[in-house]
């Protein structure tokens, strides 16, 4: 795997050109709520299907970015970042949960008989908390396994089947009823946020905004980073871990902070998903979400920050069409999608289209 | 001439993702346009799939017969692959999209109510064909399957009977999701109402997809060395083939500890070994064996049906409750617009109190007057070699349902009628 | 082409810490970092013990070597010539015996990375090099600087620094491939490379494994000049198999023979002394 | 005693019908379904030889009865009149029972069978009248026991004697039969001990005190049986484990493939099996009970055939390059998963088990073993011992380890590698379809049937030790039987969830596994 493509793409195909692209889907992203305002009949209008629809893929565009930062940069394939994102969406979906039921307890405690919040519900009433909430859960969680993870310098494959079992073994808590987090049916039903009606044209358009908002910032931050030195070492930590060790570097370091900051990404990227879905249940936790975001990044091309940013939105405008075109043979162009990539596409649409920039 | 290429691919690559999001629909004039909701893959499609072939048959029966309002149904056919989220992206874009005027499906309770808040949202309208907890009545869905007044709790009086083993004590086994938690919670406030104390019953849940019940079995045989006991089992479909089959292997028969089952139906026994499952017990609203004219009827056209689409596994297809719970429904919302004259929602709303229909439970079933649910008749089968039910015991005439039940506190101020949720 | 080595200057002290000039930056530079140098050996290995289940690699050995030495080891293969490399940079826990870097730092207590911040550098047998990263960015990373998190995320090249790294990609003669990715280079230039880094990581101790393996005789010649230079500086320790390049470079000479020292002394001796040439150097 | 004299006997029951008793099954069929329970304990009390074939008839279900109540007896698909000549009016209707009249005929057929010649029989009966003799019953059984000649037989009978001799009036005869069910260690002795320690129901102190120590002594017995259970219901759950996970075993362990489409080689293996049981209904269904027996080699080879092909098609362009083998193989997997769903439908296949699979034996008063986890334990032990007599003992197991430790070496030396990389994962595959059909005795056979199990196998190798067969046994045991000592005290879910959490901790600790490959790493 060589160096970052992200540089190259942007020096060979000529900065002007990669930034005009950039700027003409910018433009198209931004008008999208803008004409989601206008009265319905309008014909320029933007149901608010293709709103939520547009507005769930850049959540997923989020979590390819995350997951290309430490699989691209730094060589940690997680097949567990699924955990990361419905921890940060559970998070949001305590406050709405909270904001929903008013001063009463949440809807599904009644049936476990529950008369007062566990503890872990304290505050979720409160907007702020519960963005702290979203940063800390999956954040916290990050450093912990972490910590151990790359302590023991696990590699590899290993560290993906390690994480794999995290996510397993978080899916199989939160189905439970007793963990006090709606088991099975998590939250649904979300009636306000921060006081405004949570189906209302405004708040999807200003939900969608801040989503778009959190795309570009992380986008940004990820250039920031590979320009970086940090970057660099992050590369040189993905090809020659034990060179980089007799250099004088702990590896350890670099891993854990790129490891906890993609998992505070992915967080907030499941915080800005549940108001626009509406629900938010252990499924996410799935292993079956978490390789298919790999497959995103790895068809839109490792180390490129723009790349799985088009494998997501590729791989979901797919699976939107398809399960509506032809239902029963969406798993088979998944499953043909991951082998052609692997096998033919081992740097994804990017390196094609690097590839063909240069003929 | 180097950056032209790159330009056009990115911007193809751009437009296919865009054009992905806008699936355009011609819009024929003439048709209703009816929706089916149901999982055609995922872990859900073993349950749904003939539910959404069930529908598709009734339709083409109705259309046969001239259809409704002098209009073809035209059904628009989606699969939401057992993916909660994409349940209510599914509705959404019925509802926004293809404008459907009703939709029949969901299956587990979960996907329900990820879809009733779009419904709400956009005044839809929904048939819910499948037995469920209760506790939810909204002016946008019919519940044409059981309340757990229609299921639970007579089981339990069958089993409390001399006929059915007058058990002492209940051993309550579930998979950990809603349903079962719902039904239990009201079961052990129905049981300590007749006196049942809380030792002589014990409530054990297992995960979802769990397949090895020895320590299971193991303690309903330790439980059931204190008295007579019954099990009462909300095992999700998939679950019950293990458990069954532990039960036989360790020599448990239905004679000694009876087992009552709620979510296991002629579908599910056709994947089934049934020869260690004789005497064991299913609650139901309708079963493929109940003879009279009308299922004879029904089973008959579903059995040609099969064959004619040359559906999987055709020569053994079978007819169950939620099945016949669609076939119900689609024909009594098609009664409904006839009367209403529109197939407006709230017209169609209205329309829809007090409708009747001769159902091949051989009752006639009436939708209730305010709270959209079905009187429905309760019936107890006995599992036979041959994999179908015979009918041990069976309530005189249909019951009223009663969505918020009695036996959980504070449901006595819920309203008996309809009432958005938020 | 044998190196008027001087065979004594083992013996006494090769400099004191006050010393004069010629060894003054060598000195300075150890004593800025702190570490204690007073009887004037860099590296006390005794009695260092390795076995992997039950092939003794190391078996009770002995080794010092003196602050600006260059000093060479030579054996058969499988003599544990690289386990003791291992053990050194902290890779291989040896089973029991002292390392001690300088007199304070016990090298088996320390993690790899702090052996390397305390002033161990080394070169791999295989050269490994950052193939994704350019030259210029391969050197910048190898750099003697702060080497935390935070430092990277904020670090800027100084003048002064640049500087450094063009005189290094002078002496290596890499100046001409600055920007070409590391992993586009020939297998000597990695060779150079990477003791180019390990000239940036401006190291007390330099330990080489085979250096020259696989060099052109003229890089083979450039490179003995180059650590000569670098020897009144640092002290070097390296492992090679190549007598001709052995003889043009070493003050003193250690052989190894199944894991413990065989001989020592300069290599004249050396190639004298009976066992070494029954063992190793052959008829 | 002779059996053709039994025989015999039979026979002469058989015509009795025609001589016939008033009539027994007339009465029957009239009675209504409380009031046949009534006819039925009656029946139990005073047993009489005539009524047997009757009662067997009832319990086979062949009782029936025409729209004029006259009662018939279906032998082979022709109804005989049950009493008097009644030719059948029009198709005779069975007679609707359930399961309260089913125990009912149950022990009317106990005590009728305790007049039985056969000791066998005899035994039999007394074992179901301990469990469910009626306080009616009280009278017959002094009789049997006094008149007894089997020994073993009159020890059953006593003891179910013993049960209803509890509430007599005669403290000494309550003393014996409290302390003769102090022995049994029968759990549902526990509960009848139980009531006897309160003064209330029990007045008489000694009883109490013998009732005390009879409880002692059962609970002990009850401990033994529950704690055994739980170690063979742990072994059983680790075969399944060590048959789901060997194959992975040899293409992770020894290849180093990450194969993602390991469950469904499970999957496709049990399919498998299905179709060898379709086969047999269709063309064999006399010999329907070696069916699984044929489904071993069937299912080997369809799974290592589909096994090799996907190597020789995907998996060979990736070695070297594990994270993208991973999910070239999860591909793979949702392709095969999908294609079983569009051909064999997305419900369940139904796979029955034959005779020989089903039932169990009683070892202790609570402890049933079902034979086919037995059968399943013993089938995964011989597995084992094959797969490590052919990788050390065979040509191709030296190829096999000689191209996992070193793949370039190996080709200098003349071995084919691409063909010996085939042939290891069709061997990896092909006992995945091995495991594939055990699995189908034990489960529900559908699609994702997989999908299920791939976590665990993968754990349980890596836990094992990778390229180390023996860690994988051991592994798989040890998680089996740690998830069955769990699960009663935390439950099911909690267990599982414990258990990863042990695991991920373990493999920090040893990222090598239980037993590491010897010898230095160097990376």
């Amino acid at each position: 795997m060589n160096q970052p493509l992200a540089i190259t793409v942007a020096q060979k195909a000529g900065p002007k050109v990669t930034l005009g692209v950039g700027a003409l889907v910018l433009a198209v992203l931004i008008a999208l709520p803008l004409l989601h305002l206008l009265p319905a009949d309008n014909v320029l209008h933007v149901s608010a299907y293709t709103l939520t629809l547009v507005g769930k893929i850049l959540c997923y565009c989020i979590v390819a970015l995350a997951l290309d930062l430490v699989w691209g940069y730094a060589g940690l394939l997680s097949l567990g970042h699924g955990l990361f994102f419905a921890l940060g969406g559970y998070a949001m979906g305590m406050y709405l949960s909270r904001e929903a039921a008013g001063d009463g307890l949440p809807a599904f405690m009644s049936f476990l008989a529950w008369t007062e919040l566990p503890w872990y519900w304290y505050g979720t009433s409160n907007f702020l908390w519960a963005l702290c909430l979203v940063v800390l859960a999956p954040g916290l969680l990050a450093l912990v396994f972490g910590f151990f993870a790359f302590r023991s310098r696990i590699k590899g494959v290993y560290f993906s089947i390690m994480t794999q079992a995290l996510t397993f073994a978080g899916m199989l808590l939160f189905f439970r009823n007793e963990t006090g987090f709606g088991g099975n049916n998590g939250f649904t039903g979300f009636t306000r946020i921060l006081g405004f009606d949570i189906t209302a044209q405004g708040t999807r358009a200003a939900l969608f905004i801040a989503t778009l908002a959190l795309l570009v910032g992380s986008l940004y931050l990820g250039f920031k980073l590979a320009r970086s030195k940090f970057g660099r070492v992050l590369t040189a930590v993905r090809d020659a871990e034990n060179r980089l060790m007799f250099c004088g570097y702990d590896p350890r370091g670099y891993k854990l902070f790129i490891w906890v900051l993609s998992a505070v990404l992915c967080g907030l990227a499941g915080a800005l998903y549940v108001p626009q879905v509406g629900i938010i249940n252990p499924s996410e936790m799935s292993p079956t979400n978490s390789i298919e975001a790999a497959v995103w990044v790895a068809l839109g091309g490792r180390g490129t920050l723009i790349g799985p940013l088009l494998g997501a939105g590729l791989v979901n405008g797919m699976k939107s069409w398809f399960t509506v075109a032809f239902p029963e043979y969406w798993l088979f162009a998944l499953g043909a999608l991951f082998i052609g990539v692997t096998l033919y596409l081992p740097k994804g649409v990017i390196g094609l289209l690097r590839k063909r920039g240069e003929q | 001439m180097k950056r032209r290429p790159l330009l056009k691919s990115t911007l193809a690559a751009s437009a296919l993702l865009l054009s992905g999001l806008f699936p355009f629909t011609v819009q024929a004039a003439e048709t209703i346009k009816v929706g089916i909701l149901h999982s055609l893959s995922g872990t859900m499609a073993i349950s749904e799939t003939s539910l959404k072939d069930m529908a598709l048959m009734t339709i083409d029966e109705i259309n046969a017969k001239g259809g409704v309002l002098g209009k073809q149904l035209e059904p628009v056919v989606v699969d939401p692959a057992s993916n909660w989220p994409l349940f209510a992206e599914r509705a959404r874009q019925l509802l926004s999209q293809d404008k459907v005027d009703v939709t029949f499906g969901c299956w587990t309770s979960v996907s329900r109510k990820s879809v009733l808040p779009v419904y709400e949202e956009l005044n839809g309208l929904l048939f819910y064909p499948v037995q469920y907890e209760g506790e939810e009545l909204s002016p946008n869905v019919f519940y044409t399957g059981a309340a757990p007044n229609q299921q639970a709790i007579p089981a339990v009086e069958y089993l409390m009977s001399e006929d059915g083993g007058a058990a002492k004590r209940y051993f309550l086994l579930g998979t950990d999701y809603v349903y079962p938690r719902t039904t239990n919670k009201i079961l052990r406030a129905f049981l300590h109402s007749k006196g049942v104390a809380d030792k002589d019953i014990q409530e054990v849940y297992t995960p979802f997809g769990h397949s090895d019940y020895q320590t299971i079995v193991a303690n309903i045989k330790k439980f059931s060395a204190g008295g007579k006991t019954a099990v009462i089992s909300t095992v999700n479909g998939d679950s019950n083939v293990p458990f069954y089959k532990e039960l036989a292997n360790q020599g448990i028969e239905a004679t000694d500890i009876p087992v009552v089952a709620f979510s296991v139906g002629e579908e599910e026994l056709r994947g089934i070994d049934t020869k260690p499952l004789v005497g064991q017990l299913a609650a139901w609203n309708y079963f493929q064996s109940v003879e009279n004219p009308v299922n004879s009827a029904f089973v008959a056209k579903w059995k040609a049906y099969a064959k004619a689409k040359n559906l999987p596994g055709a020569d053994k297809a079978v007819t169950n409750d939620p099945m016949e719970a669609t076939y119900v429904g689609i024909n009594m919302w098609a009664q409904a617009v006839e009367k209403a004259g529109s197939t407006d929602v709230d017209k169609v709303r209205d329309a829809m109190a007090g409708q009747t229909f001769a159902a091949p439970s051989g009752y006639t079933l009436t939708m209730d007057a305010t709270n959209h649910h079905l009187h429905k008749p309760v019936m107890i089968g006995e599992v036979q070699e041959d994999g179908q039910f015979e009918v041990v015991w069976q309530t005189e005439g249909p019951l009223r349902a009663q969505p918020w039940s009695p036996y959980i506190e504070g449901n006595d101020k819920k309203p008996d009628y309809a009432v958005k949720s938020n | 082409m044998s190196s008027t080595a001087n065979p004594e200057l083992m013996l006494e002290p090769a400099f004191d810490p006050a010393g004069s000039g010629r060894d003054a930056i060598g000195a300075s530079t150890a004593a800025s970092q702190g570490l204690n140098i007073r009887h004037g050996t860099i590296l006390t290995l005794e009695d260092i013990n390795v076995s992997f289940d039950g092939f003794k690699a190391l078996s009770n050995l002995c080794l010092y070597i003196g602050v600006g030495e260059l000093r060479c080891i030579i054996g058969p293969n499988g003599a544990g010539k690289t386990t003791l490399m291992d053990v050194i940079t902290g890779k291989t826990r040896p089973d029991n015996g002292v390392a001690y870097f300088g007199e304070t730092l016990d090298l088996t207590r320390m993690s790899e990375v702090e052996i390397a911040q305390a002033g161990i550098g080394r070169k791999f047998q295989k050269p490994t090099v950052f193939e994704a990263l350019s030259v210029f960015e391969n050197l910048e990373l190898a750099q003697k600087t702060s080497k935390t998190v935070w430092a990277s995320l904020r670090a800027r090249l100084s003048g002064e620094q640049r500087d450094r790294i063009d005189e290094v990609l002078a002496t290596i003669k890499l100046d001409g491939s600055r920007q070409r990715p590391a992993g586009l280079l020939s297998h000597g230039q990695k060779q150079f490379l990477e003791i180019g880094m390990l000239l940036v990581q401006d190291p007390q101790l330099l330990l080489l494994d085979e250096p020259v393996a696989g060099m052109t005789d003229a890089e083979t010649e450039f490179t003995a000049e180059l650590f000569k230079s670098l020897a009144r500086k640092h002290s070097l320790m390296v492992v090679e198999h190549d007598m001709g390049f052995v003889g043009s470079i070493a003050d003193h000479v250690t052989v190894l023979h199944q894991g413990s020292v065989l001989a020592a002394g300069s290599l004249a001796q050396v190639q004298a002394d009976e066992r070494v040439i029954e063992v190793y150097l052959g008829r | 005693m002779p059996t053709a004299l039994y025989r015999l006997f039979l026979l002469l029951t058989l015509l009795l019908p025609l001589t016939g008793h008033a009539g027994d099954a007339s009465d029957f069929v009239a009675a209504s379904p409380s009031k046949q329970a009534k006819l039925l304990e009656s029946w139990s009390a005073a047993p009489d030889a005539a009524r047997l074939p009757l009662l067997e008839a009832l319990q086979q279900g062949r009782l029936a009865a025409d729209s004029g109540k006259n009662p018939f007896i279906e032998v082979n698909g022709l109804y005989q009149s049950a009493e008097g000549e009644f030719a059948p009016a029009e198709a005779p209707r069975k007679l609707r029972l359930n399961n309260r009249l089913r125990g009912l005929i149950g022990t009317a057929m106990a005590s009728h069978q305790l007049l039985a010649e056969e000791p066998a029989l005899r035994l039999a009966a007394a074992r179901e009248l301990q469990k469910r003799a009626k306080p009616a019953q009280l009278g017959l059984l002094d009789a049997r026991v006094a008149s007894e000649t089997d020994a073993q037989v009159r020890t059953a009978l006593t003891l179910a004697l013993a049960n209803l001799q509890l509430v007599d009036r005669d403290p000494a005869i309550r003393l014996a039969a409290v302390r003769l069910l102090g022995e049994t260690g029968d759990p549902l002795a526990r509960t009848r001990l139980e009531t006897l320690l309160d003064p209330a129901v029990e007045d008489d102190a000694g009883v109490r005190t013998a009732a005390q120590t009879g409880l002692a002594q059962v609970k002990r017995k009850l401990l033994i049986g529950e704690l055994l259970g739980q170690a063979f219901s742990g072994l059983s759950l680790g075969s399944i484990l060590l048959l789901a996970a060997l194959g992975l075993a040899i293409t992770f362990g020894l290849l180093g493939v990450i194969n993602m489409a390991h469950g469904e080689m499970l999957m496709l293996g049990a399919y498998a099996t299905y179709m060898v049981q379709l086969l047999f209904q269709r063309f064999a269904p006399e010999a329907i009970a070696l069916y699984p027996l044929v489904a071993l080699p069937v299912a080997f080879f369809v799974t290592a055939a589909i096994g090799m092909a996907l190597e020789r098609t995907v998996i060979r362009h990736l070695y070297g390059r594990p994270l993208e083998t991973l999910l070239a193989t999860w591909g793979i997997s949702l392709i095969l998963i999908q294609l079983v769903r569009l051909l064999f439908g997305a419900q369940n296949v139904e796979v029955a088990n034959p005779y020989w699979l089903s039932g169990g034996v009683q070892v202790l008063p609570n402890l049933v073993l079902p034979y086919n986890r037995i059968v399943i334990i013993g089938f995964a032990l011989c597995v084992v011992v094959l797969t490590w007599l052919l990788l050390n003992k065979t040509r191709l197991g030296l190829n096999v380890r000689a191209v996992t430790q070193n793949r370039a070496m190996a080709a200098c030396c003349g071995v084919p590698t691409g063909r010996v990389d085939m042939l290891a994962f069709g061997l990896g595959s092909g006992i995945a379809g091995l495991g594939g059909v055990a699995l189908s005795q034990i489960g529900n056979v559908g699609p994702d049937l997989g999908q299920s199990y791939i976590i665990d196998s993968f754990l349980v190798v890596v836990l094992g030790g990778v390229g180390q067969l023996a860690g994988s046994v051991m592994a798989a045991f040890g998680l089996g039987i740690a998830n069955k000592i769990l699960e009663p005290q935390i439950g099911a879910v909690l267990g599982k969830i414990l258990i990863l959490g042990l695991i991920i901790l373990f493999i920090q600790k040893r990222p090598q596994g239980l037993f590491a490959l010897k010898g230095r790493v160097i990376d």
